[in-house]
């Protein structure tokens, strides 16, 4: 049997190449696998496709990979507040893909779910529909939207059981769970990790399907924030 | 008037049009205000991160960066809230099943189309959930100050900032007056500052008129 | 404020009107509402439109439905069970929309969720392709699906809270949770009714902002089967 | 050998294919017998109706409507089980979670297409979750007696029945042999009974090769 869950998160640093696709869970920093994010920073891989809601916040999480120059693309919804990103794109030196919130978490949804593409109503008329394919269908107007997989995904929980059944943490929840299912490998980095039956089976988010790999975080919750131990 | 007080006026107004047991979503800016005037009503606050039921702001001791609300503050829930997922928190706007959203705006043409979410010339790099929102929530309230600090309308003939959606939006609210748009025509619902309508027409080279009653 | 919760489930039989479409959960008898399709038996209305996985089995649940004649339509995955059914269909009293399972259910959830339609790779190739647009994305074929509402969903659960948050039981959950985002009017039939706060936030499958009215089983469950008390 | 036998002796061989941590989905039928040669091995079976971790069948105290196969029998769970909506479960199967799908069929063309939902000329009212498992699982394993009743085999050269999709099984159980699918081609892996490759070639009216042995 595989052994998913990895002592030493430096284990993990061979998965990852230059020029991935990788899936980042979290909503500005809360729910982001931050410990993952630290090893990517370590591995130096460059030319990476982030999709994720934003670069991180307050310098922290995905932010460092931009400033070390290691994202090629990023895409997501909500990037005004990643200045440096904004600087970055005006001169050509990142590219970014926006979509609007709830068609960035359904494009990644179907990306897991084997569903190619979907009608979304939402931003038909608007300059991100621009160049897309619009349908009417039963006399709504609707925008095609595809949809999106990674190469690998990097999420975090609040608890998972040995053989990888996860469970999230409040509005940690966000992303993660979508993530969890549209990348070739996943990773999730958790509070706690449980003995398999711990968990109530109609609680259980993500099944242990999906699950590659599972690290303990290095980073304690303190208040509002996430602080490195 | 304080520009703080003007905000907290708009956000006042607003509460008055939320009712008991509806599920409302409120925008960056003044929509966020509107919370600390709902007071007495049974309303559901939904965040598009993942939350049905945001209680009052937490203390101190509360804090906790795994329970916060679309716009990044902490929050706390209610008796009864739920936690999901935002591909089923944005399934729950987008498919019609929040009562209303309050959102900020930019500017709105008389047709109540608006502009909420990028300015003219700047990079567009953020939207986040406000076209979601717009055009999946069942009524929508703009909240804005009619006039920019330069003294410009928000309510204009045609946007000259990127459109949110092509859905109108069914009520605004600032600090002059409430309108409302139905069928492509925008009306004034009331004026909450001593002005004549003719005069406010004036100010916003529009010829309004008032809302019919509806009983 | 309104009260969801009814004393009497006579008092919703006025919801129901001839030529409706009702979105109807269950996977078999399991996680079926049978208490308010007794009622819309006894309704009497005609001309249904009913989306359900199959039509019942041993002759409860939506059988009776069909054998009163109120179905005109049955848009569902699994019908071979229903032999009346197929005769009836055989005969041109019966329409009937056959879909794959797993497109039934996705449709079902686009329907709730503002998508209009989506690509599945299910059935591509297939009689039950037939008609519909196919279109090529990555290289992988796929066919366009329509999302499906209806006018009312009837669902099961195991618990509400007086609010109208839902939880499910164990594989009695199946396609209950989509229909309750797909209709203008939901009710939901359950085994126990709480008061608001008693269930975990974590836990809640159907936010109340679904549930319109709520109302106690008249079935019982003993050991394989719901039995009417 | 009586029928049922045999289904047992093609259910065990089955079993054999399958590998410690796999989630695997036994359909209708002969794969359903799989369950009870898996034996040591750390297999997850997934059904369709909403379950990851069906356990041991169920004594009669335990039986439970709200715990279901996807055939509609009484099952139990194992510990790590979960539950979840039938949309979850199909994004499972059709998303390419589920590393192993056992299906019955009724044919098999010699590309390895199948046919296993419907009959010719009777009415096509059901097929479940069948087209979702074909299209979807990592590797598809078929089951079948390789003859019908009336001694008609179920490899053609051409289907007759209709097709469940267009995407290839993996490999084949039979009473007589298993066959395996690759680029098109069906070849032989094994025989199980006491006849040679070209015997059984003539029986089914078709050339077979032994597959290469890979390591």
């Amino acid at each position: 049997m595989k052994q998913k869950v990895l002592e030493n998160v430096r284990d993990l640093i061979s998965l990852f190449k230059d020029g991935q696709k990788i899936l980042v869970g979290g909503f500005g920093i809360s729910g982001t696998p931050l410990t993952i994010i630290d090893l990517i920073a370590e591995s130096g891989v460059k030319g990476l496709h982030i999709v994720s809601n934003n670069l991180g916040d307050y310098g922290m999480g995905l932010h460092q990979l931009f400033i070390r120059g290691q994202i090629e693309k990023a895409i997501g919804s909500f990037f005004t507040i990643n200045r440096e990103a904004v600087v970055a794109w005006s001169k050509g030196e990142l590219l970014i893909d926006l979509l609007p919130q709830g068609t960035l978490a359904e494009a990644i949804r179907c990306g897991g779910a084997g569903i190619g593409g979907f009608y979304t109503k939402t931003a038909v008329g608007t300059e991100l529909a621009k160049g897309k394919e619009e349908r009417v269908i039963d006399g709504e107007r609707y925008i095609f939207e595809k949809a999106i997989k990674g190469d690998i995904a990097i999420i975090r929980a609040k608890k998972a059981d040995k053989l990888g059944n996860l469970i999230y943490h409040m509005t940690a929840r966000n992303f993660n769970p979508m993530m969890a299912t549209a990348a070739n490998i996943v990773i999730a980095e958790v509070d706690e990790i449980v003995d398999v039956g711990e968990m109530d089976p109609e609680q259980i988010v993500t099944p242990h399907v999906y699950v590659d790999y599972i690290i303990q975080t290095a980073y304690k919750k303190e208040g509002d924030q996430y602080v490195k131990q | 008037m304080l520009n703080n007080d003007v905000r907290y006026k708009i956000a006042e107004r607003i509460a008055q049009e939320l009712e008991d047991g509806q599920v409302v979503n409120l925008g960056v800016g003044i929509p966020t205000l509107v919370n600390a005037f709902i007071e007495n009503k049974e309303v559901y606050l939904q965040a598009e991160n993942g939350l049905l039921g945001i209680g009052p702001p937490p203390t101190i001791d509360q804090l906790d960066i795994d329970l916060i609300n679309a716009s990044k503050e902490p929050v706390t829930i209610t008796k009864g809230a739920s936690f999901f997922s935002s591909a089923d928190s944005f399934a729950m706007i987008r498919g019609g099943h929040v009562d209303v959203a309050v959102l900020g705006i930019l500017q709105v043409d008389t047709k109540g189309q608006i502009a909420n979410w990028a300015v003219p010339n700047q990079p567009i790099l953020g939207v986040g959930g406000a076209m979601d929102l717009v055009v999946g929530a069942k009524k929508v309230i703009g909240a804005a100050t009619l006039f920019t600090k330069d003294g410009t309308s928000k309510i204009v003939k045609k946007l000259t900032y990127p459109i949110s959606g092509i859905r109108s939006i069914d009520l605004l609210v600032t600090d002059y007056a409430v309108f409302s748009f139905e069928s492509g025509e925008i009306h004034v619902n009331e004026i909450l500052v001593d002005m004549p309508i003719e005069q406010l027409s004036e100010k916003l080279g529009i010829t309004l008129k008032w809302r019919e009653p509806v009983d």
